[in-house]
């Protein structure tokens, strides 16, 4: 973890390739740190799949709301312009394609886009989806930020996934604490290095063939 | 910052091209925008479907539009009432085509664009003329028709107050069609009668929140189809 | 017109058979004037197409809302309790069986319950359909009003519709300016003569058998 | 006059019967009908089929009916959480069925259920092995899957403002899957915060209007699930 960006900077690297106006989810972890880092002079309005659009920062301790909560069951408050809906109408936005961007955390990537990210696959896991189905299908730019590597060293980004797929072919870029890289016909293109990091550094972690930034 | 304010009806409308698909709100004249109808008829665009439960009254909104020959198919559920004249001559001409869907389909279908669904079952029609050459089904022993999804270009939506990040109320019975036209089109263009800044439209009364809208024009005092008919006034 | 019931004495008697409480879609035409006639100690929650439940009787001239109209586009006014709605939810109350009860008028019925009220099929009229295909499919109760015949004295109780169906067997109950009929598995079934009415003259203007009152 | 208003919570539920689909309101702790929950299981009914977005957390509410060995099946879309012990160990021990169904998805066919709609087509899943054994579909050349309806026999909902026609609005994300839920019961069990006479809540601002709801009781001081769990709390 000490190598190349720290979870804020890959957040930060995130959010700046978010146009002025999208229309926002982030996923629960890392993802979530994106908020704090709009550049300035651009605005981004956060959907939650629970039923909200302009989702706030957290409130003070004393300030929380027990029925104000995001889809990661957080305290959250509501910015000015906020509108509450129901569950169909909040699918209906992701579904629908009307959401810009979802940054998402993930187990694994493949070089096709195929995300996984909601379930190892082991015969005593319970299984649960939430809303990351209809998040990869319906939302016009999947983004994720991931470590590059597990903890145990192995690689997230993969030729083809082995736990079960969350959607295939649904990923367009890949933040992790290494490289930006993004999905392409020809499979995984580094975009950017982190600072200080080697494309070799890149290839020798990444369980795939891997282009270096052109 | 976000503000999707537009300065007037003229520029709301003016990338419209011709044979665009255009959802209209409006049930009858109640909900009917008809300010950016009118700006969409000195806009001139030809060639059009347009989507609405009805094709207008009298001489005015959706009836002029029509009557200015900018419309080339209508997709509506009730086609003709008492002060329709321009749609049945038109369509008695052969000079306008129409797709007839059932009042609640429609609205299922155009909902079903704006949630990404492609296609439901719905028992309407089953066993009429109108579920010829459709598909049906059985599920738990009756019969269902399916029916797809209804998208289109743009959308022309009045609504009763706005904000600068599209979040809208409506007024009554005019809500109607406008919140499914909102969700279905590309991009949605809104007339509203009052536009308030972010964060007065209390979030529990929003009613078509503003990612479904692209557009707003502030139209403080605008014109109703009743009382123009009423006047015997024409447009253009 | 002048034997049997009249246009509000028809109303009245539909009235009669609809319980407390019921939510009731009423058709343009005759069917109108059942509001008129709600029997005493008893209240219906009226529902219109175009997206209200709680609707009132028409307002005075100077009164009225121009955003405030009918399924009919008439001017009407909202009770205590009222809900507005859009098309989607109002037809999801019709599809959905929520409905307990919608009075419509006809051009036809046949004797197995088929319905045809939209069209006359004639090569140059207009088909316009609007709410009717969904009401007969989705609400629970599909009573008539209509007048025994047409003004040529056809028979509006047939056999089989030679009219365009708006639905397959859906109509349960007819009251005519003759009689209450029932739609039975063995067909037409008179359950009420208007006072003065044989059930000989209703026969003799029915168009397909008929049985009379038990 | 129409009145839906119930005595208390225990009358509200007094005739859920052994083996019934019933639909639980709310998304984790917010909006959960404590109370209507608590009354199930002193009700005791048993073999319940229960659809909600989780499992409960803790062992108050539905975690507690499902503790309490009430419940033979979960539909859900994230049976797991932080304080989700309950329906694990179950789970595991083999004593609780799970339907998994993405969120979207479960809200969907729930609205489908209350909306006359059998089935409907949606890109989620598509791909993954939970649309295995499904129908896939082509549309526009993208692939569907068909979704089924979802209905119940009851549904506990939590409000905040209600009147006795069973008009209801409910308090920011606390509305989640509830206004879907109340359309897609056969009988719709609301326990509200505030009961107000009918015309004191403006007909612009209903969420759920009163057809879609049946008995209503007043529980002017509900419970929080998550007070209740920082507390310790655990029930009966």
């Amino acid at each position: 973890m000490s190598e190349g960006w720290t979870r804020e900077q890959m957040a930060a690297r995130t959010a700046q390739d978010i146009p002025d106006g999208s229309y926002v989810n982030l996923g629960i972890g890392i993802p979530e740190l994106v908020a704090k880092f709009v550049p300035q002079g651009r605005e981004f309005i956060y959907h939650t799949e629970n039923g909200m659009l302009g989702m706030g920062p957290p409130p003070a301790d004393d300030e929380r709301d027990l029925d104000l909560i995001n889809a990661g069951k957080k305290y959250v408050t509501a910015l000015p312009g906020a509108a509450y809906f129901h569950h169909a109408d909040s699918f209906s936005m992701i579904r629908g394609g009307h959401i810009d961007v979802c940054v998402l955390g993930t187990m694994q990537v493949a070089e096709n886009g195929d995300l996984a990210n909601w379930s190892t696959g082991a015969a005593d896991a319970i299984p649960a989806v939430g809303g990351a189905m209809d998040l990869v299908q319906g939302v016009k730019n999947i983004y994720v930020i991931t470590q590059h590597t597990t903890k145990t060293g192995e690689p997230k980004l993969v030729e083809k996934c082995s736990y079960p797929l969350t959607g295939p072919g649904v990923v367009s870029r890949i933040y992790t604490n290494l490289a930006v890289v993004d999905v392409t016909p020809a499979g995984f293109q580094v975009i950017e290095l982190a600072p200080g990091v080697t494309f070799e550094q890149v290839r020798s972690r990444t369980g795939a063939s891997i282009l270096p930034p052109q | 910052m976000i503000d999707k304010r537009c300065p007037s009806v003229a520029d709301a409308v003016a990338d419209i091209p011709d044979g665009a698909v255009v959802m209209v709100g409006g049930f009858g004249a109640s909900g009917s925008p008809i300010e950016l109808i009118h700006a969409l008829i000195d806009h001139g665009a030809t060639g059009l479907t347009v989507i609405n439960n009805n094709t207008g009254n009298g001489e005015v909104g959706l009836a002029a539009l029509i009557g200015n020959g900018q419309v080339s198919k209508m997709i509506c559920s009730f086609p003709r009432s008492s002060q329709s004249r321009v749609f049945p001559k038109l369509y008695r001409e052969g000079k306008i085509e129409l797709e007839i869907v059932p009042q609640g389909t429609l609205a299922e279908r155009i909902r079903a664009a704006g949630a990404g669904i492609p296609a439901f079952y719905t028992p309407t029609t089953v066993g009429t003329i109108l579920a010829d050459g459709k598909e049906l089904r059985q599920f738990d022993d009756r019969t269902y028709v399916m029916e797809p999804w209804l998208k289109a270009d743009f959308a022309l939506i009045k609504s009763e107050i706005a904000d600068p990040l599209g979040n809208l109320t409506f007024n009554k019975t005019a809500r109607n069609f406008s919140p499914l036209m909102c969700m279905a089109a590309t991009t949605t263009i809104v007339q509203t009668k009052q536009l308030v800044p972010a964060g007065d439209i209390d979030p529990e009364h929003v009613i078509t929140p503003g990612i479904f809208v692209d557009r707003i024009v502030e139209v403080s005092r605008p014109v109703h189809e009743d009382t123009l008919i009423a006047a015997g006034r024409s447009y253009p």
